[in-house]
């Protein structure tokens, strides 16, 4: 029995013990259980971590479910150093956020089942970051994708709340269709669906080709693409982004672990652990390497005008997943997983420093009607602050090295499409840095623009909120330096850390190069930052000026590029169209009621005429048992 | 010496006509009494096996069997009885409180 | 004594938990002349359980001529039987002293009864099958009846016994014929006379054949074989009902499994011939008919038809896998098919019969964890993971298809969807509905601990199965 | 020849009586000519060299079955009874499936070929006397179904005695 094992189950533990007693005993201590059992797993984290690091990994099935013939599910854990990183993550996050929700989730009167569902979510997560076979794999991926769905929904009887639920899980089951089949085609090929075996054998497949849907199709490229779709829907890239703007209707330490720091970057976390296989097919990487780069584009210029405070860090945080699967799609893994880590601090802080201005603004969520906050809660403004200037990508702060590490090698690398996706992300990097000043400089400084009330109300949050803000901001700032690039003088251990099982990411450029490629990224945000000073602080009337002007685009803008109603347009109105009108108009009664209604009254009816052969009479039954024996007799002897 | 499947017929026979009473009598004693001519019917065929096999097992698996039935109607009349004491009938079609 | 030479006492280690549990089924007939408290004698009787138990494991062996087989197949069966005598006489204490009928004869016979399945399930001889079969039938017929003053016992025991007679009566005249063509009832001798002689086709075997299924479609309730078991179901006392859905079942599953498998072995393409059609036929009938039933009772009656439909394929698969996972599958359904009617029984009280449908409407409101545990046990016998019947489900259909039944495994999976409509009404007129009239639960301490044994069954099986598996793979080896 | 004939009149006669049991309207009847029934059957079983089991049939089916119903018809109104219908409606049916049934078997038994000759020749028994052939190998080989079937008979009575005492409710 190794201790690693407690990770994963302190956290189940803690949810059981939540969902059972939680209503009538612990009430208001509910999150005493949860903190705990959280806080017991990052302590086993770090030692497991420790183990790793002296090159101890692990890969054993503790416990087999299902045994039948070839077909096995078990319950497996390897620990390797992706995993030990993913494990950091998780649990730091899922400790520091356990604890904010303390003070922000305090006198809510389903206390205890937040802290359950939060506990629950944390053990999906986990299981899913240790599996060692694809079916674990799928469970943890579920069951987040389950807890997210009660999780955005928690406030069930909002409208908004229960319809972003409902949308997140049905978008997600879209990639999910496909991510089941690519584990269904590697047991098809593989005859297995743990990793070690589906790794070491997947260059023997390398150049297979399969028919499928009539064309020969690349075996490797059909695998990791179908695993991709899972990606997709689970780090809301492109065209699957819809849900995670409207999660934000969740509660805000929700948003902060799940759909920013933990869940949505399982998609980036599965292309890595199956690098092996994506690594096999250039066109596949190319497809990662560019609805990355797109992605992060395309939500960063969205970002540059909402007002909404948490849905400009959400499409924040699907640029930023974009910026990873750009890492991956360039060969750069443990770049990408870099910038996972790095950004899994920053962000989180981001939205935990949103919950705190929230919670003085008595849950307004308006840029416009904010402004001069920095005064009543300095340690929310220092600490948002910080987080800025990394996801800015200003020196020294962590995401200028996870940033400045991708932008290189993707510029450095093989990829054909290298170059494209470094002018985009150079690009991504200027708008970043622009609206999440804009965000500070709306918020922060200026005039108080809210009402009176709000005015008189705002105050700084409680300790139980303050300690993780500032915890997490020590890791948006330092967590960068185990990955400083030697061209710095770093060592790069990041990077080192990681090659065992991602390998290492060729570059191919001089030092000069490379210097370039780091000054124009640090132009880039500091031109953004600079803008946004000069938009929001000093000539305050630009950006209206510049939104009259170029009314048009900011109106595609200020809609999201009609995303959503494009989907409306071609998915969801047509299938309403069409059943009100052809099915409901046109087939009526005839074939729609036969079909759907018809079935279950079939059997209803068959149902009702078993009813009847049952007649209570003696006879009657012992004739239907002659009768079968008769039939029976006589089919097996007379055929 | 009269071949064996002479005795077998005459099994089948009895044992068919056991279950035309079963199937269609609506006195429960004498439905009762059919199941006593299955049970014959048996005991005819295993005597018969056990003459021409020279074996004893089919005389004495009809010495169970008549055991068996001596039990089968101890209890059989119990129920018949109790069934008596609650409803006054002893026609099998009329009972049927339960259906469906 | 001359005329005894060369007769030597038998070997009585294999039997010695038959004999104790006769020894102690007598001696609780007695204690109840003495000892005046009932609840002392139900103690005594999983006291005695617990003995035979314990004497179970380890006395493995063949003895009397091979009439008697002690292997680890009538061991795991036996293990069932017992389960079932302690989950029943705990739900049974209060019940019977709530309809009346606080017999002590009621312990006695129900172990009697269990004695019979036990002596079926080790039958190596068409004879002693014959007779444990008997046993169990004819203790069961008497318990069935055993509200002796309501007129619905009175008729389900009526139905039962003149139907489970006329079925028997096949199972005599099949046995007669299979005599007659081998010249022996021993099943090992029939198995390899059928081989040798390569009988496999003839059409009186066919005939035996036939008789046998019907005889042992019967007592496992398939269809058209099935008609008593509403009837029988809802007419006897619920704790009755409970007993008989699962042991009886499970002897009858015991027997089929050894007779067809071991004597019948080499004329296996003609019995799945036969047993096909009754399983598509049972699983039809009986999660179909279950839809429209207001009788909570007569409910579970068809569910327990239409799960003895599920476990026809793992015989019919006719491998060792098929038959480990008919094992566990039994071994799943004592538990959750008990703690179903747990729940029942609780549900009657003095003077409120609790066993429609619509009592259970707003139960969560009312009584949440009743409504809970139901809950349990509906997911369960529908096969929802995690609970142990989607286990018992997933190795049936496994090893179905593994030997080739793909297209069978379909259809039960199809139909197992269907039972869903069944099984959850209950869990939704629960949840969903506003309580009707104040319902009283009647608990008691046996009730409780059934409950608490099931419920933990349901759900670690249903988390950790392979331990049980991996017994009934074991056990599954002739 | 002789034994044809004596053959075909009992089977003739069981086949007759059979038939009466089954068909007649008053249950006294039934009974008495099941008696007859028995006492050929166990003719019948004389025929076969099994004085044993003839006996048995005599005594246990003749001797005890039947006077038990008897014995429960003293609870039927006879006059009632004889004025209702003996038949369900469908009778016709049941007739129909019977015939069929018996077709096939009698079909299937017309070939029968038996299995290998045993031991218990008639000489054999001749030499040894049937009942005390048949003891021996009911107490030596045949004791263990013999010791269940003692407890049948058990639970016999007890269920007997628990459906039909008086006192019908405890307490």
């Amino acid at each position: 029995m190794n201790n690693y094992l407690l990770i994963p189950f302190l956290p189940l533990a803690a949810f059981l013990i939540n969902i059972l007693f939680g209503r009538k005993y612990l009430k208001d201590n509910a999150h005493w259980v949860s903190i705990l059992a959280v806080a017991g797993s990052w302590v086993v984290t770090v030692i497991t971590l420790l183990d790793v690091l002296s090159g101890k990994v692990v890969n054993e099935d503790i416990y087999s479910w299902i045994v039948s013939g070839e077909f096995k599910v078990s319950v497996g854990f390897l620990i390797d150093q992706l995993t030990a990183v993913m494990l950091v993550v998780v649990t730091t996050c899922s400790a520091l956020i356990h604890i904010y929700s303390v003070g922000y989730m305090q006198g809510d009167k389903g206390y205890y089942r937040f802290f359950a569902y939060l506990s629950l979510f944390t053990f999906c997560m986990l299981m899913l970051v240790m599996a060692n076979n694809f079916l674990q794999l799928y469970f943890g991926w579920e069951g987040v994708g389950l807890c997210s769905y009660f999780l955005i929904g928690y406030y069930f009887d909002k409208k908004p709340a229960s319809d972003a639920g409902k949308k997140a899980f049905i978008v997600n089951r879209f990639g999910d269709f496909g991510f089941g089949l690519g584990i269904i085609m590697i047991f098809l090929t593989f005859g297995t669906v743990y990793y070690e075996p589906v790794f070491s054998q997947a260059k023997v497949f390398a150049v297979q080709t399969i028919n499928f849907l009539g064309y020969d199709v690349h075996l490797m490229t059909l695998i990791a693409l179908l695993l991709f779709c899972g990606s997709i829907g689970k780090s809301a890239q492109m065209p699957l982004h819809v849900w995670l703007p409207d999660a934000m209707e969740g509660p805000t330490p929700v948003s902060a672990l799940i759909h920013a720091a933990t869940m949505v970057t399982a998609g980036v976390f599965l292309v890595a652990r199956c690098s092996p296989i994506f690594s096999l097919s250039e066109t596949a990487l190319m497809i990662v390497a560019l609805t990355g780069a797109i992605t992060s584009l395309f939500a960063a210029t969205i970002g540059l005008v909402q007002n909404d405070i948490k849905r400009i860090i959400a499409y924040s945080t699907i640029s930023q997943l974009g910026y990873m699967f750009l890492a991956a799609g360039v060969g750069a893994y443990t770049a990408g997983m870099f910038h996972l880590y790095t950004h899994a601090f920053f962000k989180a802080l981001l939205f935990l420093c949103a919950g705190s201005v929230m919670h003085a603004m008595s849950g307004e969520l308006d840029l416009q009607k904010m402004g001069g906050l920095k005064k009543y809660m300095p340690i929310t403004y220092w600490t948002m602050l910080f987080a800025s200037l990394s996801i800015a990508g200003v020196p020294g702060f962590a995401g200028f090295f996870s940033k400045d590490e991708i932008l290189w090698l993707a510029y450095s690398g093989q990829s054909p499409v290298g170059k494209f996706v470094w002018a985009i992300g150079t690009v991504v990097a200027f708008l970043t840095a622009f609206y999440s000043f804009r965000l500070i400089f709306l918020t922060f400084h200026g005039k108080f623009r809210g009402t009176y009330e709000q005015e008189h109300h705002l105050h700084e949050s409680p300790k139980a909120m303050t300690i993780p803000l500032i915890i997490l901001c020590i890791g948006a700032v330092a967590s960068g330096w185990i990955g400083i690039p030697h061209l710095l003088g770093g060592g790069e251990h990041f990077t080192e850390f990681l090659t065992p099982v991602l390998g290492h990411p060729e570059a191919h450029g001089t030092h000069a190069e490379e210097w370039l490629v780091m000054a124009i990224s640090i132009i880039a945000g500091f031109s953004g930052v600079g803008l946004a000073a000069l938009f929001y602080l000093v000539k305050t009337d630009i950006p209206v000026m510049l939104a009259q002007k170029f009314n048009a685009t900011y109106k595609v803008l200020w809609n999201k590029y009609y995303v959503d109603e494009l989907y409306s347009f071609i998915i969801v109105r047509p299938t309403i169209w069409t059943a009100k009108n052809i099915l409901i108009g046109v087939t009526d009664a005839k074939i729609i009621e036969a079909i759907v209604n018809g079935i279950p009254k079939g059997i209803g009816e068959f149902s009702r005429i078993l009813r009847k052969v049952q007649t209570g009479l003696l006879q009657r039954y012992a004739a239907i048992m002659a009768l079968g024996v008769l039939i029976i007799m006589a089919v097996m002897l007379l055929r | 010496m009269v071949p064996l499947n002479w005795y077998l017929m005459l099994s089948a026979v009895v044992f068919m006509i056991g279950v035309f009473g079963f199937l269609t009598r609506r006195n429960i004693i004498i439905m009762f009494m059919s199941i006593e001519l299955l049970l014959n019917a048996v005991n005819i065929s295993l005597v018969a096996f056990s003459h021409y096999l020279q074996d004893m097992r089919g005389q004495i698996l009809a010495v169970f069997i008549i055991t068996v039935a001596a039990a089968e109607a101890a209890i059989g009349l119990a129920i018949i009885i109790a069934l008596f004491r609650n409803k006054d009938t002893v026609h099998a079609d009329e009972m049927s409180e339960m259906k469906g | 004594m001359t005329n005894l030479t060369g007769f030597s006492m038998p070997d009585l280690g294999p039997v010695m938990p038959e004999i104790v549990m006769t020894c102690l089924a007598l001696l609780i007939l007695l204690a109840d002349l003495v000892i005046k408290r009932k609840e002392t004698i139900a103690f005594l009787s999983i006291v005695s359980v617990a003995a035979v138990t314990y004497l179970l494991v380890g006395s493995t062996g063949i003895t009397f001529n091979g009439m008697f087989i002690a292997d680890n197949y009538s061991l795991f069966f036996k293990l069932i039987f017992m389960l079932n005598v302690v989950l029943t006489v705990l739900i049974s204490v209060k019940y019977i002293a709530i309809e009346k009928v606080n017999f002590g004869e009621y312990y006695s016979l129900i172990l009697l009864s269990t004695l019979g399945m036990m002596l079926m399930a080790s039958a190596g001889d068409l004879i002693t099958l014959y007779l444990g079969l008997e046993l169990m039938a004819l203790s069961t017929y008497v318990l069935a009846g055993f509200l002796r003053h309501d007129i619905k016992s009175n008729e389900a025991a009526m139905k039962y016994f003149l139907l489970g007679a006329f079925a028997s009566a096949f199972l005599l005249y099949g046995t007669s014929l299979i005599y007659g063509l081998t010249g022996t009832t021993d099943l090992k001798a029939i198995s390899s006379y059928i081989s040798v002689n390569g009988l496999s086709g003839n059409p009186v075997l066919t005939l035996s054949m036939t008789m046998f299924a019907v005889a042992f479609s019967f007592k496992i309730a398939a269809v058209p074989f099935h008609m008593w078991a509403p009837d029988v179901y809802e007419g006897s006392p619920t704790s009755i009902t409970a007993f008989m859905s699962v042991g009886p079942k499970a002897a009858g599953f015991a027997v089929l499994g050894r007779v067809f498998m071991t004597a019948f072995g080499a004329a296996r393409i003609e019995w799945t011939g036969i047993l096909i059609p009754i399983a598509i036929l049972t699983m039809a009938v009986g999660n179909i008919a279950a839809i429209s039933q207001i009788n909570i009772k007569r409910m579970l009656a068809y569910s327990s038809i239409a799960h003895a439909g599920y476990v026809l394929l793992g015989i019919i698969a006719g491998t060792s896998e098929g038959t480990a996972s008919v094992l566990n599958y039994l071994f799943i359904y004592a538990f959750m098919n008990i703690g179903a009617f747990a729940v029942v029984i609780m549900l009657r009280s003095e003077g409120f019969k609790g066993d429609d449908i619509s009592d259970y409407e707003g139960l969560a409101k009312t009584h949440p964890l009743a409504a809970a545990l139901m809950l349990v046990f509906m997911f369960s016998l529908t096969g929802i993971p995690p609970t142990a019947g989607f286990m018992g489900k997933f190795y049936i259909f496994m090893s179905a298809i593994s030997a080739g039944y793909t297209w069978l495994a379909v259809i039960a999976v199809i139909f197992s969807a269907i039972s869903a409509y069944f099984y959850l009404r209950i869990v939704m007129y629960m949840y969903m509905k506003e309580p009707k009239a104040a319902v009283q639960l009647s608990v008691s301490p046996g009730i409780a601990l059934a409950l608490t044994i099931t419920v933990i069954a349901v759900l670690v099986i249903g988390v950790l199965p392979s331990k049980v598996i991996n017994v009934a793979r074991i056990a599954a080896r002739f | 020849m002789l034994s044809e004939l004596f053959f075909g009149y009992y089977a003739s006669a069981i086949v007759i009586f059979s038939l009466l049991v089954v068909t007649r309207s008053n249950p006294v009847h039934s009974v008495m000519w099941m008696l007859l029934l028995f006492f050929h059957i166990a003719g019948l079983y004389l025929f076969l060299n099994a004085e044993f089991v003839a006996a048995i049939q005599i005594i246990v089916y003749a001797g005890a079955i039947l006077v038990l119903f008897l014995f429960i018809l003293l609870f039927l109104n006879l006059r009632e009874e004889l004025k209702v219908k003996r038949f369900i409606g469908a009778w016709p049916a049941g007739l129909f499936v019977t015939t069929a049934l018996l077709v096939i078997v009698l079909s299937v038994v017309r070939s029968f070929v038996p299995g290998p000759a045993g031991k218990y020749s008639i000489e054999f028994i001749k030499q040894e006397t049937h009942t005390k052939a048949l003891g021996k190998l009911l107490y030596t080989d045949y004791l263990f179904p013999f010791e269940i079937a003692s407890l049948v008979l058990l639970v016999a009575i007890i269920g007997a005695i628990v459906l039909a005492k008086r006192k019908t409710r405890s307490k």
